[in-house]
């Protein structure tokens, strides 16, 4: 949470952010592994608590908790094509909206964004039914060489604290 | 009965078990209102006054460590209407209050306050909160029996079922775990019984979990339940009762194989479990490793997990886990279980979403079962068989010994539910 | 007989009667399908031509006045195949065409027109538009009974019943009132009869709606219905055939307290009265102000609002409402009632939403009811006891009467839907 | 019984038989369990390996040639413990193994692998496939019959069914059909035996379709089932078994009006079929055009569509269709079937819809027909005595034969469901 | 509904406009009721009709019609901890998408702003079933003191005739 | 799909074409036919296909597949008012989102465009029920006498190959 208004940004920065927030989405949505984990950086965080983003991840479960390594073996995993909660994958497509920029250094190149995201998933692997998945979600986002890059995601379902079906694709 | 022997035999059972809601409905009266069912654990309410909230069966409950350190399980009802009085997953407090008239309840449900006392005409102590007829613990797990028919809970887990809990907790160097970094609940659209019987079954590492295996090899379920059939030495064991296991003891190659971490990191805590047993229990205790095994018909001691099995409708189950955690032993092993649970289970993890989708699978296929078995009776069973010729049964025991892959932990499944279905002795 | 004494008593119900869908199923049957039924308001239709869409318990069907001024309750159902005839909730028209095979009916429901006419050999006569075997109307109220058997309208209201209507229209110079400024739906997923409850339960006040009184205290609900118990003068009253009221009356502070506005601001209104009925009478309307009531089964008749309880499903009811407008006072006194009825009922309101999701509590957690009966007959019960110690039956009215936060509304509903789910006399 | 002769007669039926659940049950049971069902055509599985997964009833099912070019319907559910084998609409393959536990079995439905065989004992020739006890083709259509007591396809067809089938494939060249082009599944709430109806009822096209004659006027139904009833001389016919067709021979003005494109555009075709038929037959072929017919209970020919009536519960139904392909007609020509198609089925077409919605009100309004005729059996019922004094039964064929118009068709329906559903000869 | 496709503003002001909206909108997810409350004008007109927006509120029942002192009572009845329709507060997000300027008077500094809604809420104080709200949003913004304000909310549910659950939170 | 981020476009231009794509939105959430109508070039091409758009779609059935004389039947049907499948015209709401400029080519004034699509009809004419579409919009738009047109409008919905329920709006 966040008390104030977005940050300023120049135009072309704040373009730039929510075109790479789009980018990135169309690559989960499409389930094209290997250049959505491209995106990340070395030492990314990816989480999604069960329940607020109120608590330090070490220190309890989450639904999902990855580091870089684990990061790494679920997109191998993914990829080996026997993942049979995504074989074949979901058919996806992600809103992403009410993009803000919580906080820039543009010196730094390092932003803090939020944004709410309303992710439709036919699990048609499974079940055949329409999912949806709705939460908060938080980017931090580093300039690296010129590019921006994942340094962190959060995504705070409204539902975390609730029983999830299977989550088996890159949220 | 519903469930008769119409629908079930030693080597099959039929479909439409799985998917029958008026199975189901028998199912919520027979397994889970008149025999013992896990509940939780009493280190989820460590202190007087914590509560968190369950169901047993469908009945919503409360799990409560009331202000004389008493630990209760409850109806999640006011007595008066209806109303429920807890609708967060935890809590702490010195009372409850209903929200439609303000009736209080303490936390042994009795009633204490009757707001406008000049109409209540009755006795405060008729109006208790409903409750479990029978409640016990084995080790800090508690155990309810709502009808107050199912015998004592000794009976109920049998040596074999308390050797299970045993194992697990002995692996503590104080004796006790703790359930205590919260659960995570997981959705199946698929029946309990698939569940039950998945989280127990060898035979299905090599193809459910084929990209678990490419993409982590190094896991010890190598040893345990991979490579050739011959070569594997692990069992699969029903302990009577609808208790079974598959005991990987046989195939572990190093003490505390199971531990899944370098021996370096695992050292505090080898080292404090020699320090609480001496070096040879906690040598045997670190080689044992702990229990993979279902106490019938709802708990799931799935190693460093506790799974409980929860019923929601004939095609729906939650699958809720947490890590367990051991007393006495530093915070950095313990963090590392958690990371461990959570590749291991819940929805994002890397292992149950495949059983998850099989079961679902499974769901799907079996959706007309009922109606194919009323047009062919041929039509639609489902094979309990394998290994079945070359089980052991030890007498003195009672238990059932085989190939780890082997279907006796199905079988023990169902020969309880038969007994529990059909009301035998 | 599925709502035998073995779920009622006269002190207790038991908490399946509120979740069993097959209860539900008989009580469609038993309550709405065999005995009056509140439809609408003959206001809602006021011209030639208008009609409005309801259901009668389940049954959809259309309140219509028609081309002869007479006003009539018509399944909402093609004569022919059965499609629906009108999907908008009003509308205006000098006849309804089916728009499967264009069949058109006449607004009394007649069989008019068949296209193609060469192939009908039938009598039109026989094949007008289903309808309610009984109609009949009280001060504009429309009631059905679609069975047949239920008697009299008069005989269902009985003395009691058309005193408190009396006692609403009365509070209009013309004696007429008018439901025409639209109604609000409220969904709400609990069962109808906990809602024919809580509407008439004021014991509930101080707890439920803590957040109306402490936000806007100033409300006449506070002499009407909280304070001290002894100190609240005001009744519950049990009028027999199911119909109750909470008489806040005794407790009004001043005339016209239940009007809630400034009396510089009422006062066109009252004068208007006083200039219709003369000033005693006008003076002791004023003072009694409109009932606060259930007639028996679906009406709820909520001081200056009018809800209709809609059972959708044995876990889901619709609570219609709308505000009462007065003819022969001004727009700008109507408008304050508008206000009045936005900030009382429907889901953005400040009150009903706290009921509502009470009920939903209660629903859930007797969801397990039904099992749990199975189990232990001692369990899932709800208490209806308080007052009945207290409550004071008058055998000249058959009346029963008590402490406004007495059971004596719920043990009224409950008698009734007693007799007519057992069919007794 | 549960549809019996009190929900049915020779003028109408009971409205609760489209609602009531128990209904839909028993039809799973006894028209798509024990009776002829369509289940694909083999142009879908041209090549040996391919498969398509389809529903018998509710039953899962794959349609596939087999390794030896044998046609087959399995069940889409593994032999062992029953998990889905293919989850895909369509596929192709040599086998297929079990994600579970890694069993195969042939496309011809054998069991031929089990992993780790020593525990398994039992005989691989006991667990294949479930599949209909009897499976047969006629014209490239295949049928299934689930129980095995449903006589022969031959006698299931009659004389009447064959004769529509062959009205269709005759119209090409090669006297195949390809059914390759993909289908398009429209969702409809509403019961399965509405859409079995309407599809072919000549009498609401006036209404139902008004704005697709009003935006698109030109298109043949003008002539075949609009205009004056008299000057109509299109046929309603019930051909017995179930089947029963709209006749628009007698009306089509010129040869190939069915094409509904000019003569230029199907000269390619016409000129293929008078050198593959000879000039005579082929303006015969030409003259009469495709039926417009359903083949008992789920198959509807629908001129140069085909279309699957699937039923999903008693308040919902898939729609599937797809466009006939002809062979030996150039692509061209087969691409404009397929823009027809798409113009006239599916959810976005100009037609189906319109019949959609049009089901879907029906359904909603005999949504309490269940209740209604508990309370009075007058109530809720559906008329289907058009025409029934000037239909014409000729004893030779035991044909029905009627106005276009009329309800021959309906009654056709009813009459084998009636049979079906009460276990008559 | 407007004829026309939208006003022509600077692009600052759009942007302005845009994160004011994400911003009231996080505040309503968040259940920020203070906050939110400030973002509103003296005159403040709120309103969820129980229908089209086409009828004289004063004239017909809606769902929701508050001026500035009924609102205010309805955010003191909902800090008051005891409001149970909204105990504990439903988990939301909101998707503000689609935004249009439909008018801007910018000397009078006044806009109306066009823009659809869909907003899912967790009532997990109730059913715990994942409710969605769709509708259209209009919005007339003023300037006061160089900060845009609330002077006129409409939200036009697409149910908005059909029978609603619980409405308790701040829409 | 595209693997590419999106094209670069002037911020004028990017902003006209959404604006032009919320437009449309609106008219087609309206049911305000012959404006929306208007949009269209002569030789649009509108397509729902029966699956992912990975193939002609001459060759195979699609759920809507119009050429603009089709199109223009389509739109005199749902005219006459007597199409019972939109009468009343659906209640509908759509969220356009992720807007993307896939690709840019400002000397013809073409541009492709890819959207995520989530739309909300109340079906209150058949069902009564709040149905949900989602899908990817891939807009191909070219710039005539100045103003924007439709030229092509894909819309692959994630249940394309799943039964669908009516779909007679313009979607
Ligand atoms: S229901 Fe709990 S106090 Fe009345
Ligand atoms: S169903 Fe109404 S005219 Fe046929
Ligand atoms: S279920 Fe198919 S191999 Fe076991
Ligand atoms: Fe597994
Ligand atoms: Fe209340
Ligand atoms: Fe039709």
């Amino acid at each position: 949470m966040n008390a104030e208004p977005a940050a300023r940004v120049p135009e072309a920065v704040r373009h730039e952010i929510e075109s790479f927030l789009f980018y990135e989405a169309r690559l989960a949505d499409e389930s094209r592994y290997a250049e959505w984990e491209a995106l990340v950086t070395d030492d990314v965080h990816y989480w999604v608590p069960a329940g607020p983003a109120d608590y330090d991840p070490a220190s309890r479960l989450s639904h999902l908790n990855d580091n870089r390594a684990r990061l790494a073996t679920r997109i191998r995993q993914l990829k080996t094509g026997k993942r049979h909660a995504q074989s074949p994958p979901s058919l996806m497509r992600r809103v992403v909206s009410n993009v803000e920029i919580l906080s820039a250094d543009e010196r730094d190149g390092q932003y803090v964004i939020g944004s709410n995201l309303v992710l439709y998933e036919l699990a048609h692997q499974a079940t055949g039914e329409l999912r949806v998945w709705v939460g908060r979600v938080t980017h931090r986002l580093r300039r690296i060489d010129g590019a921006l890059r994942i340094a962190a995601k959060t995504v705070e379902l409204v539902n975390a604290a609730e029983p999830l079906p299977n989550l088996a694709f890159l949220i | 009965m519903i469930a008769d022997d119409s629908r079930m035999g030693p080597e099959r059972v039929h479909g439409s078990l799985y998917v029958d809601p008026a199975v189901f409905t028998e199912e919520m009266c027979r397994v889970f209102g008149r025999g013992w069912v896990f509940v939780g654990h009493d280190s989820e309410v460590p202190e007087r006054g914590d509560w968190v909230t369950r169901r047993l069966g469908r009945e919503p409950v409360i799990l409560v460590r009331d202000l004389d350190g008493e630990v209760r399980v409850l109806a999640n009802r006011c007595a008066h209407r209806g109303t429920t009085l807890c609708w967060a997953s935890r809590g702490h407090g010195r009372s409850w209050q209903c929200t439609y008239h303000g009736w209080t309840f303490s936390l042994a449900g009795e009633l204490k306050g009757v707001p406008y006392p000049g109409g209540f005409h009755r006795l405060k102590s008729d109006l208790g909160l409903d409750r479990p007829a029978q409640l016990a613990r084995y080790r800090g797990f508690v155990f309810a029996d709502l009808g107050g028919g199912a015998g004592t809970l000794e009976e109920h887990l049998g040596p074999g079922g308390r050797e299970l809990i045993d194992r697990l907790c002995d692996l503590s160097p104080t004796g006790q775990i703790r359930l205590d970094r919260g659960w995570i609940g997981h959705r199946i659209d698929a029946n309990w019984k698939m569940l039950a019987e998945s989280d127990n079954d060898a035979y299905h590492l090599g193809w459910v979990h084929a990209s678990m295996v490419a993409s982590a090899p190094d896991t010890y379920y190598e040893d345990a339940v991979l490579g050739a059939e011959e070569a594997n030495p692990s069992l699969a064991v029903d302990h009577g009762g609808g208790h079974f296991e598959l005991d990987f003891r046989p195939s572990y190659k190093a003490d505390g194989a199971w531990l899944g971490m370098s021996s370096e990191k695992a050292e505090p805590y080898v080292r404090a479990l020699a320090r609480a047993r001496g070096a040879e229990r906690a040598g045997s205790l670190l080689r044992a490793g702990p229990p993979h095994a279902l106490i019938f018909p709802n708990l799931f001691l799935g190693e460093m997990n506790i799974a409980i099995i929860e019923p929601v409708t004939s095609s729906r189950t939650i699958h809720h886990h947490t890590a367990v955690m051991l007393e006495g032993v530093d915070e950095t092993f313990n963090r590392r279980l958690l990371r461990q649970s959570e590749a291991a289970l819940g929805p994002a993890s890397f292992i149950v979403p495949d059983d998850a989708v099989t079961a679902e699978r499974m769901q799907r296929a079996l959706a007309a079962s009922p109606t194919v078995r009323d047009v062919r009776n041929d039509l639609g069973w489902m094979d309990l068989s394998r290994g079945l010729e070359r089980e052991k049964a030890d007498p003195a025991s009672g238990r059932r010994v085989g190939h780890v892959t082997d279907e006796i932990t199905n079988r023990a499944f169902w020969r309880q539910y038969r007994r529990v279905m059909q009301g035998r002795p």
